[in-house]
């Protein structure tokens, strides 16, 4: 389970559930914005899905990143239209917040959600974020830490100052998140992000800045950092546990993904409904599908993200127990994986986000790191 | 010119020339050749082998397709209406002097000259500042702004080369204003509005700036290749890519033959 | 002039009274046509003649109603058709750039007036193919304007006017942007198509030479006025005004004072033995001073002072002579001061009958000394 | 009736054009300027409180950025200009009668998207890619070598979009001289270099204006080539504005910096239209 | 001609020697010169005359060295200068669209030619206010050329060609871009020019009356070769060819079996009492074919038959009158069936000797038949 520290989340009005769900009708479709290497392409669980309700999904991996995605939608949102999106996968950062306290995210109704009742590990329902599971519940959590190339780098890799190493100058990439760029500048400033102010993101401002200035960062990515390594573009780089994962099995590479010891951050992506949705019954329907057994297990064994549902592991098991071989070996490997169910020495060495308690916090933060980026 | 004119050498430039055509032909063949590629995994990136299977699989990217479509049906759109706004233009511009005519003219070469950026995220600001949302209306609106003004020089190119006589010759004939319109003015100026037509179609399928400002979540041809140039793109869009690319090379080539005039027949 | 005759046979084909038209430029009046009283007869190949600019495109344009006249009235075959739009006038105008609908055939240029008079598609047809016969274009029904060479072209455009038999043709420099080969068998042309088809055709050009051999009558036009009307012959040899004589053709102008007159000639006293003898039939007071105007090739050059001089006599020196083939052309400073042109067919003998320097007599009949105004 | 109706004519034609024009291009350039004079967040709404230090704040951020675009915006124009010369040159006295058909394959890339064809050079030009992967393989190139992520990288690929920018302009100029004047030049005792220096270059210089008008506004304000081809030390203030609206969602610092570009352009433009005379510019540029 | 003489004063400005030019075209050899045998002298003012295509340009280009022969040799002032550039050939040109600099001033322009020698800039300045002068554009240096009028543009082009005092100046059609009014006017003003400064002038123009009222000597060329050169009345009186007597100038041509000749005259008889009397100096054995050329102006026209001919007698039938101003031409259909035209100077009686449909009498004197090719 995934938890954070912070503010408690401003309660919804307790009608506003009611009201939405009012007169909400199934229309046998629905839209879902995901991430890319978030599902197996071939679509397995949504096919089963269609199959059981006669719901038919369109999916598109829209979302690259967090900051784009909210300033794509934030308009269409803000004037009350749809998003051509009734579900979609957004991280527990900075943009969140910005859907939630825009009102852009719909109330869920629980009533629709036994499954998840019944399955999710409890503490998410803890999550600073999003307490009680108001506007979304998760997709996957995901561990950000090192990946590289080995057949580049010979020596192992294991702490941050390796993207800090002018050895593989030109050829580190870091992200382009200014969480997720900040939190390893923290880091590697010896900081705790979920403590941090300031003072202290101007240390780590500092510490990138470096890092930039002697042409080491050959870029900072979205998502396509994952095709920077595969082009031999980047060497090491931020990454996300599972994509590299995915990226191996799919193209054959032999990318390592590791946590460094100053520790990795720990985040979560979280499906929500835009309030504008013309399909949201719909949705919330695939939502819950997700959370039935076996459907989050096979998910979590392409993945290879955190999986929300603590009986996955058992499940993966079993379905190593039925296969046999080089199958076997691999489901094994996937139920014992760290990165998929971590246990407490892992949570150990992770940090969560950092957390903003004002408006003006999250601008302060943004205007430390943005001309990292931008500059 | 005779042969001995040269700077430097004709054979020398005649190479270069060649050399630089090459140049601007390599991403192209490139892209051409990938469709018929046939990576193992995601990204279509090394050479591995000739198929034909994203020619039979083209449509098979259900959003990749819908893009296309939206593209198609924007383009058509936007040539639609900025061939008729332009041609309007175009006509009055070059027929009449008129006050407010400079006016227009600067508009028009402002348009034409402002950065795309600049004219992309302006028209955003306003759409936020409105509250207006951005879909496939925005991006019909913003393209047929921005292809207006190549709609409406290209036919007032045209309209100052029409010898203005024609018009009295038809009234002279016994043709109403009307009908000198639409049976003397129109037709010779067709070519040059289908020019026009074409131009707009053209800048508005290949947009991608300012379509990435007004686009909200509607994923146009270009910006879907664009979001999904970051995990490797699907040989269907070098497929799709060079099926645009041979019919813009063909419909140019076919306007070529016809337009060239007959041979010029001797007293 | 300002009331038409009434009956309908006797009108002339085209009648201006008093008809006046100022152009607004700049908020200002430009006049173009300050006054014009002209009847233009049914049938007749009537030119106008002037200067850039003194108003002969204005005037045809009046004609053909793209102008309307600032004062004054305008009638057609006697009808007033001021404020009668071009598309209802019964007169059709061949454009010097030809104005061909470069969209449509030959067949369809000629077409399209009768098309516009909702005339049976069978009887355009015909019409069409009859026209197209009269201007030798037949076979060419679906050839495109601009497939065509300038001569053809303008056939077209004759064929297009003509085919509707208009009361009047009119014609605005056609010629004007043929070469000179081309220009020389076009007006032939047209004079043959105008003697078949026998209409009125109004035709302007700037070229003298053009005017001269092809019209019935010719208006010289001058600064928006009629300097003269007459046959081209009465405006070679007997130019009403200065402007006219220099303005057709060479002329060389003599003016001095009247020291004798009787009989109807008067004689100008230019130095001993040099005069210049003028018919004045009215008459005219001695002292008076007057301008006369001679042809170059009604003066004879002599190398000696001729044994018996029964008209005018002057002496010069050749200052420039210029073989043109036909003719021998001499310039002569003459002692009167002023310089004189002579043309010398080159008739019989081929030899020059003088060279430059020499010092020559030239002679001329009374009746070739042209008085100006007088 | 006529008259009026005569007279009306221009405007009634003009009126849906020209009323298009001025809501979608001329007010949002309003709205813009009063957007970066705003203050706020996109969550709890942006006010006018005239916020002039929008632009002093980024400007100070991302002047390198704005400095950088204007030096390959002009960097590029000049490549292209030594590009495209000889290449007009050639189609414009030597190409005969297949003129058209080397315009047209100059023409070329434009039947290909812009942001598949700057995507196409990426693969070609990838550390990786198809190009280098076999020369590292083989140990011609060393492992760590790149093509991509340098200020090269990036201005190679705006000239590869603007080529034919530069090539048609200068062709029509090139075109149009009369190569009897050129002849002239030999018969006055030119030497072929100075017929050049001294008649052909001044000649086709409207066109060379003419085609650095067409190139530098944009490869100036670009981001995607530089998105793609280029790497944090490539920056160009098309991407800062383009991240600030579509990333950060700080609509007011990036209208400030979106009216600053175009500010500098305009300004740029015009301090270059009067030092060679603005009819010039307006006639090449209205073609 | 094909060594040419050695004495520097006696070298003529210009010499073919043998030349041939062939281009190549589609991988053809094509003919422009077949074979030129030519030398121009000193201060000559030469024109190449002929129809469109017989290569005149090329010749002229040859000289410019903008073209190399196919074979032969051309000589600028008895130096051999095949295979020299043109900007190493003292020769200069006057183009036909005048081919100014347009980014240049009129002084920048006449200019050019002594910059590129490096000749001093005083020396510069000096010599081109000095030559526009004598072209009469003094103050308008400043101007561009698109800043003048045609004839001004003329002049700035003869201006920079001749302030280089080349051997020779070459005008391949200088006045073929102007109206006729003008271009009288300019005709003037480059024989005035040529005059004053004395140079060789090689003048090209397909306007025969230019060519005959300019040049001292003609050449006409046909297809690539000279078929006649000599003065401006020997090519004009004394065709050389049937060619030459139809290019130049309107000629009658007859032709007839001879049916008596004797003392150096023949006769060809057409007809009960007409005839055509040629003089034959050679003379010419009885019943060969002939063909003789008459101009038109050389005939007299008789409405009576008159009573003593010394020389050739037609009669005919007047088909066409045309008044011409200084001259009425006359077309007649002779009884002999060739048409023939007749100009008569409008000199003593302003009336026309004869109208339509009349039948005339045709009489010319025995020298004024020009025996072709005989
Ligand atoms: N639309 C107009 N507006 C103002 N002035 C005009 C207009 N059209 C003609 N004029 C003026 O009216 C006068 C007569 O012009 P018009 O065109 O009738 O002359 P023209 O005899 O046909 O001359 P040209 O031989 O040059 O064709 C000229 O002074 C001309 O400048
Ligand atoms: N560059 C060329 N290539 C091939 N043939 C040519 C070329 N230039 C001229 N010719 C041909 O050579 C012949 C002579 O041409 P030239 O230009 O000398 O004629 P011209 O007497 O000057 O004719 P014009 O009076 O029309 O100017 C023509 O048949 C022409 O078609
Ligand atoms: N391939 C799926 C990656 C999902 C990453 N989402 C989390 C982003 C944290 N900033
Ligand atoms: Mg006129
Ligand atoms: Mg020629």
């Amino acid at each position: 389970g995934v938890e954070g520290k912070g503010k408690p989340q401003a309660s919804v009005a307790p009608d506003a559930v009611a009201k939405f769900w009012a007169g909400k009708t199934q229309k046998g479709q629905l839209n879902f914005a995901n991430w890319p290497l978030y599902m197996d392409p071939k679509l397995p669980e949504l096919k089963k899905f269609t199959a059981k309700t006669g719901i038919k999904v369109k999916y598109d991996e829209v979302i690259q990143e967090m900051g784009p995605w909210f300033a794509k939608v934030q308009p269409q949102l803000s004037a009350g239209q749809s998003i051509g999106y009734d579900l979609m996968v957004i991280t527990n950062s900075v943009q969140f917040g910005q859907f939630r306290d825009s009102g852009f995210l719909a109330p869920l109704d629980h009533s629709k959600l036994p499954n998840y009742a019944a399955n999710a590990a409890k503490s998410y329902a803890a999550s600073a974020y999003d307490p009680g599971n108001v506007f979304s519940i998760p997709y996957a959590s995901g561990i950000t830490g090192i990946a590289y190339d080995p057949s580049k780098i010979k020596d192992p890799v294991t702490s941050l100052a390796d993207l800090w190493n002018p050895k593989y100058k030109g050829k580190v990439g870091m992200f382009r998140d200014l969480q997720e760029l900040g939190n390893f500048g923290l880091l590697a400033a010896g900081l705790d992000p979920a403590k941090s102010d300031e003072n202290a993101w101007k240390t780590a401002a500092a510490k990138l800045k470096e890092q930039k200035d002697a042409g080491i960062v050959r870029n900072y990515y979205d998502q396509g950092y994952v095709d920077a390594l595969g082009k031999g573009e980047v060497w090491i780089t931020q990454a996300w546990s599972g994509d590299i994962f995915q990226k191996n099995v799919s193209d054959g590479t032999n990318f390592k993904f590791v946590i460094p010891q100053e520790g990795g951050t720990i985040w979560t992506d979280n499906m929500a409904i835009p309030i504008t949705a013309e399909n949201p019954l719909d949705a919330i329907t695939l939502m819950d599908f997700l959370y039935d057994l076996e459907n989050a297990t096979t998910l979590a064994e392409y993945i290879n993200y955190v999986c929300p549902v603590p009986g996955a592991q058992a499940q993966m098991k079993k379905h190593a127990a039925a296969a046999s071989g080089e199958d076997k070996d691999f489901l094994l490997s996937v139920a014992d994986s760290p990165l998929v169910f971590p246990g407490d020495a892992e949570y150990k060495r992770l940090h969560y986000y950092v957390n903003f308690n004002t408006a003006e916090e999250k601008n302060d933060f943004e205007r430390v790191f943005q001309p990292i980026v931008l500059g | 010119m005779t042969g001995r004119f040269r700077i430097g050498g004709a054979r020398l430039m005649h190479i270069y020339t060649w050399v630089l055509i090459a140049w601007l032909v390599l991403p192209i063949s490139v892209m051409i050749l990938f469709g018929f590629n046939d990576p193992s995994g995601r990204y279509n990136q090394t050479w591995q082998g000739f198929t034909l299977k994203w020619y039979r699989d083209v449509f098979a990217l259900e959003a990749l397709t819908d893009a296309l479509v939206m593209s198609l049906i924007i383009a058509v759109l936007t040539a639609l209406i900025a061939g008729a706004l332009g041609t309007g233009i175009g006509y009055a511009l070059g027929r009449w002097q008129f006050r407010g005519a400079a006016g227009l003219n600067l508009l028009m070469f402002a348009a034409i000259s402002s950065p795309e950026l600049v004219m992309g995220s302006s028209l955003l600001s306003m759409f936020v500042s409105l509250g207006i949302s951005p879909g496939p209306v925005t991006i019909t609106i913003a393209h047929v702004m921005f292809s207006v003004s190549f709609v409406a020089i290209v036919v007032r190119a045209r309209v100052v080369t029409l010898d203005r006589s024609l018009e009295e010759a038809a009234a002279d004939l016994g043709a109403s204003g009307w009908t000198t319109f639409w049976k003397v003015i129109f037709p010779i100026l067709l070519p040059a509005i289908f020019s026009g037509v074409m131009l707009a179609f053209a800048l508005s399928i290949d947009d991608f700036v300012i379509t990435n400002f007004t686009g909200g979540t509607t994923e146009t041809f270009p910006m879907w290749i664009w979001g999904a140039t970051r995990v490797g793109l699907p040989p269907q869009v070098n497929v799709m890519g060079t099926m645009i690319f041979v019919a813009g090379v063909l419909i140019a080539v076919i306007s070529n033959v016809r337009s060239r005039p007959k041979k010029r027949v001797a007293a | 002039m300002t009331t038409p005759p009434s009956t309908p046979a006797a009108h002339p084909a085209i009648e201006f009274a008093g008809v006046r038209k100022d152009y607004i430029s700049h908020g200002e009046a430009v006049p173009a046509v300050k006054s014009l009283d002209l009847a233009i007869g049914q049938g007749e190949f009537f030119s106008l003649l002037g200067p850039s600019g003194c108003g002969k495109t204005t005037t045809m344009r009046m004609i053909a109603g793209f102008e309307e006249p600032t004062a004054g009235k305008v009638f057609l075959d006697g009808k007033d058709v001021t404020g009668v739009a071009p598309n209802k006038r019964d007169v059709n105008m061949v454009f010097q750039s030809y104005a061909l609908f470069p969209h449509l055939t030959v067949q369809q240029n000629v077409a399209f007036g009768l098309e516009r008079r909702k005339i049976a598609k069978d009887e355009i047809k015909r019409r069409v193919g009859e026209m197209l016969e009269i201007v030798s274009l037949t076979g060419m029904e679906r050839r495109q304007p601009k497939e065509m060479s300038g001569g053809q072209q303008q056939r077209v455009a004759l064929a297009r006017a003509l085919v509707n038999h208009p009361r009047a043709l009119l014609l605005d420099e056609p010629l004007g942007a043929l070469d000179l080969k081309l220009r020389q068998q076009m007006q032939i042309e047209l004079k043959r198509i105008q003697r078949e088809v026998g209409i009125t055709f109004v035709y302007v050009t700037h070229d003298q030479g053009e005017a001269l051999t092809m019209s019935d009558r010719i208006a010289v036009m001058n600064g928006g006025l009629i300097e003269q009307l007459g046959s081209p012959r009465d405006i070679y040899e007997r130019p009403a005004t200065r402007f006219v004589a220099g303005f057709i053709g060479t002329s060389n102008i003599i003016d001095g004072n009247v020291s004798w007159s009787d009989q109807g000639y008067a004689v100008l006293d230019k130095g001993p033995g040099e005069r210049v003898v003028v018919p004045v039939p009215g008459g005219v007071a001695v002292g008076r001073n007057i301008e006369v105007s001679i042809r170059p090739e009604k003066i004879d050059l002599h190398r000696t002072i001729p044994a018996e001089v029964t008209g005018s006599l002057l002496s010069g020196v050749v200052s420039e002579v210029v073989y043109h083939g036909t003719s021998t052309n001499y310039t002569v400073v003459t002692s009167a001061g002023t310089d004189f042109v002579v043309f010398d067919q080159n008739a019989h003998d081929a030899e020059d009958v003088a060279s430059r320097g020499e010092r020559v007599f030239l002679t001329w009949a009374p009746q070739h000394s042209y008085p100006i105004g007088v | 009736m006529d008259r009026v109706k005569r007279t009306l004519a221009p405007y009634l034609l003009v009126l849906p054009g020209g009323l298009w024009l001025v809501v979608f291009f001329a007010v949002p350039m309003a709205t813009m300027v009063s957007l970066s004079l705003q203050e706020g967040d996109v969550v709890n709404g942006f006010v006018f409180t005239g916020h002039w230090q929008n632009y002093v704040e980024s400007l100070a951020d991302y002047q390198t950025q704005l400095i950088r675009s204007l030096v390959y915006g002009a960097v590029t124009s000049f490549v292209l200009i030594v590009l495209a010369f000889p290449v007009a040159y050639w189609i414009a006295f030597y190409g005969g009668r297949r003129k058209a058909t080397y315009l047209f394959l100059i023409l070329l890339p434009f039947f290909v998207s812009f942001v598949l064809r700057t995507i196409s050079w990426r693969m070609l030009l990838t550390d990786d890619g198809v190009l280098l992967h076999p020369l590292k393989e083989a140990g011609i190139l060393p492992g760590d070598f790149q093509v991509l992520g340098s200020a090269t990288a990036v201005i190679a690929g705006l000239v590869y979009s603007f080529l034919p920018f530069m090539v048609l302009p200068i062709y029509v100029a090139l075109e149009r001289i009369d190569p009897r004047v050129v002849e002239a030049a030999r018969d006055l005792y030119a030497s072929p270099v100075s017929s050049f220096t001294k008649v052909i270059f001044p000649l086709a210089l409207p066109g060379v204006f003419a085609g650095v008008l067409m190139t530098f506004v944009p490869a100036s304000s670009d981001y995607v080539n530089s998105e793609l081809l280029g790497s944090s030390e490539t920056t160009m203030i098309g991407q800062v504005i383009q991240s600030k609206f579509l990333s950060n969602s700080d609509y007011p610092s990036a209208s400030a910096l979106s009216f600053t570009l175009m500010a500098v352009l305009l300004v740029g433009i015009f301090v270059y239209a009067r030092a060679l005379g603005t009819e010039d510019v307006m006639k090449v540029a209205a073609r």
